[in-house]
């Protein structure tokens, strides 16, 4: 039997829409003038930029002028995250944000303690929601920022965005919100949901890599983190990176237009996957939350099973899954999302993220179901934990 | 990441299993960092006839286990008690670096099992060499 | 007629060549997988990233482990300068630039300035070298960074890069240069030219917009500024770029394999527009060094002519030019160039970059040679400066 | 960047050159921000029956100029003192906002040149709308 070659690792990257790698080739071999420039191959570079502005500005009810393009979901938190402090710095130096951000946020408030500001990190509850309440009452005086992710990556939990929106609204301190893994699976609505910044990244919506966007709200003033030509507003100078803007627009107005439609497909999939899983392996959880999660978005636990093997394992039989966040994989802490749930180390240790995009298919699911449990089995078979019992 | 050696033990581990009335036993690793095994051994004329390994834990670990249970297998203990971590990880082509410290417990918990044996079998107490900073048991 | 399109704008950016585009396309569609992940598709993009690394590497003679991919030049200059700035801080807080960078550096250290840093904006001579001598007396025992780029992205000088490399590793003072337009162009060597920093941008050689790198020296220590799940040696987090890596390590083999005569190439084609323009129009001059300067750059400047006017004209005519820097296209402020090798406002406001690619010919340049003359005259008629010589 | 009307009067400036013995003349903008322009008029019966200029600048500098003349050809000098930057940039379908300041001087020049006008022909020192702070001369 031919190996089967089956990605259900779409929350850490996806494949890129093929109309996608169409709107952006000619960008490269044709139009490949630089954005700045005054003459016609300039011009058209602008022309393309704009229009993709202007389709990622309408994903998540923005205004195109409130969309900048950085090189990643990375840069846009960083951006946005310590644009605020350092511009807000002698108005305060508190920064709420939750204890199961993705390490571009987590990492960047972690800098931002080493220089003086003060952190506080939300809990969530054991299915992975954040507390408002632990939330609105940690604001103090001093309070220059909220930063909550939209959904989480490891976990596919959505998170109270609006009402935290509204507390922060309330309470006159800008919201930011990593809406990565949210964009292209579920609505995102920037004035709905009283939004100020909001992270994008193209590879996650079937667009290139190394593109971002950040929204910042009118009236939001940002200290820039990179210095240079000016571009952007002066937040991301930089030669525009045209092809991949264009990628990132096209791949948003494809996410637009079959949102509801392609997320039915997903939460398909994944109650396929959830259901049939928990039924077949004895000793196995779901990890999250049972509906308040990315239709995209399944992760398991298997009592006696260690996370990097199963994975492996998968591989081996032509599924490509993970065991949390791709940035992870190569470390050697469980995930702090999973502790976060108040989830024991060997548990944290053993888990399994399955997610889907609009590409995968029901078969590939039964085929998927086919096989885990076996694999299940064998690693049972050699752990100590599960004999042990 | 990880070489053909590796994979391939860790695909087909050697050795898989327990020993029942096992002469030592030998436990590392911390369920915190991810990794937990125990290496059982029988032993005649202090001879490692016979050795089994539960393990907990990433590729490394499944593949540090069942080498170092080939590397074992009929040498004497005190022969035994002389395998490295590092021979362990050059006998699978090496390792990833970040695995060679937390992951690669497999001489440990070989040399935490003769331990077992000369103190059940023979009431001596020797020092073996494990890495105490990188597990708790 | 049907209107030209020729390129001679290749300074701004270049057309991605085709061999490159050719090389990125399996990234989209088929080895999307993120480098980061365990399973088959990340290691399929992990061999790719490591692949383009040792090409990067190989165009400046440097070690795979010492490059670092990035969002682009830009990015690279940020990291590198307020990476050893940053780091370094107790140790000192001078920095040693000089005059004409590029805002990716000017600016950074302008921003540095801000912070405290204390900046020394090494002078040039009338064509545009540093002074080397002026250079070494600026050194003071607070001394932290010497950053001056490899060459012009306006005039096209060529900078004294070893001996600035030289004079740096004798006083103990990490050297960083920005050599996003040697690339390709010159031989670049970090060994031999003592080059601790070194920063590169695809999009100049032919590669895709919107990826950089950066040499960083073995035991070279950087502060990061981005922060995030730990890529790049902790300095460049973000899910890896492949296919845009995977394209400028292709763009760097071919820059490599041919550079002399694509050199030699361009060179040909400078001299022919450089003798052409001088010769066939009067009060037409020469910006920069006659000979120590880029094979592919010609930059003048026309009596009692504006710039934009004359780039604008020359589109209309089908030809892509610049006033100077891509980036400085909508100041109205003259280039700091231009002014810092001691031209009058109005003359530094006339400026006509040329500058030549691989792909540019001969026909190209004659044409542009007829056409020039007409285009400066029917300006000079408009233009008082002119007139009232 | 540019409207296609900028483009049409950059391309194609109207009324470029000098008037010998003009009525009037009006010099505007500094080299040092790029622009420099010189409006040269012709006045019979108050009425300014014909306009010439010469501009150093971008093309932004060049519409404007081209377009004030045609404006003021055929106006009465105190009509033609009523026309501002802004109307000059409408009937130009708009200039890009980083010119609307430094290179819409157009307006600034032939006010200067009916000043001009007024000093030479009727001896009388008249105040016009100019913007000095966006240039000396
Ligand atoms: C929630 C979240 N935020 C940020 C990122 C970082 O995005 P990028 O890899 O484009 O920098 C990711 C994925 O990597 C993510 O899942
Ligand atoms: C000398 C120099 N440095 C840095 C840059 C910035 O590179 P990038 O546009 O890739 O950020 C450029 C060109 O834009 C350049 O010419």
């Amino acid at each position: 039997m031919v190996k089967p070659r089956i990605y259900f690792d779409n929350s850490a990257t996806t494949m890129v829409a093929p109309e996608v790698v169409e709107a952006m080739l000619p960008y490269y071999t044709q139009y490949y003038g630089n954005a700045s420039s005054l003459h016609t191959f300039g011009q058209e570079a602008k022309k393309a930029l704009e229009e993709s502005r202007a389709k990622v500005a309408a994903l998540i009810n923005a205004q195109p002028d409130e969309i900048i393009f950085t090189g990643g979901g990375t840069e846009s938190d960083n951006i946005a995250i310590k644009g605020i402090a350092y511009r807000n710095r002698t108005k305060g130096k508190h920064i709420i944000t939750s204890s199961i951000e993705h390490p571009a946020v987590l990492e960047t408030c972690r800098a931002l303690e080493k220089e003086g500001f003060e952190l506080t990190y939300v809990r969530v509850s054991s299915e992975g929601i954040v507390d408002t309440q632990e939330l609105e009452r940690s604001i103090r005086k001093d309070t220059i920022l909220i930063t909550v992710m939209h959904s989480n990556n490891e976990i596919g939990t959505i998170q109270p965005v609006e009402e935290i929106g509204e507390i922060a609204a309330r309470h006159g301190i800008p919201f930011h919100t990593d809406a990565v893994q949210s964009a292209g699976k579920i609505k995102i609505d920037v004035k709905a949901q009283h939004i100020d910044l909001l992270t994008l990244t193209a590879h996650k919506i079937h667009g290139p890599k190394g593109v971002g966007a950040l929204y910042i709200r009118k009236g939001i003033q940002l200290q820039p983190i990179i210095h240079g030509g000016g571009h952007e507003k002066g937040l991301r100078s930089s030669t525009e990176n045209v092809a991949g803007v264009v990628g990132f627009g096209k791949a948003c107005e494809i996410a637009a237009t079959n949102l509801e439609a392609n997320a039915d497909h997903m939460r398909k999939l994944r109650e396929r996957a959830i259901e049939g899983v928990l039924a077949s392996i004895e000793a196995s959880y779901l990890n999250g939350h049972r509906t308040q999660r990315l239709p995209n978005n399944a992760n398991f636990r298997f009592t006696g099973i260690e996370g990097e093997s199963l994975v492996l394992m998968l591989d081996e039989a032509g599924f490509a899954t993970s065991t949390g966040s791709a940035c992870s994989s190569h470390k050697l802490q469980p995930s702090h999302v999973l502790m976060a749930l108040g989830l024991r180390h060997e548990e944290a240790h053993g888990s399994l993220r399955v997610t889907f995009s609009r590409y995968n298919t029901e078969a590939e699911v039964d085929l998927f179901l086919q096989t885990l449990p076996g694999i299940v089995g064998e690693l049972r078979k050699i752990s100590p934990l599960w004999n042990r019992r | 990441m990880y070489s053909p050696v590796v994979m391939d033990h860790f695909k087909n581990p050697r050795n898989v299993g327990v020993i029942e009335n096992p002469d030592g036993v030998g436990t590392v690793g911390n369920p915190v960092c991810g990794d937990l095994m125990t290496v059982y051994i029988k032993v005649e004329n202090d001879i490692i006839v016979d050795v089994k390994f539960q393990t907990f834990g990433c590729a490394a670990a499944i593949a540090t286990s069942s080498m170092i249970t080939e590397m074992a297998k009929g040498k004497h203990v005190d022969e035994a008690l002389k395998i490295t971590r590092q021979n362990v990880a050059d006998n699978l082509g090496g390792l990833p670096p970040v695995k060679m410290h937390c992951s690669n417990l497999a001489a440990d918990a070989l040399h935490l099992a003769i331990k077992d044996y000369y103190k059940k079998r023979k009431g001596v107490d020797i020092e073996v060499e494990v890495h105490p900073e990188d597990h708790t048991h």
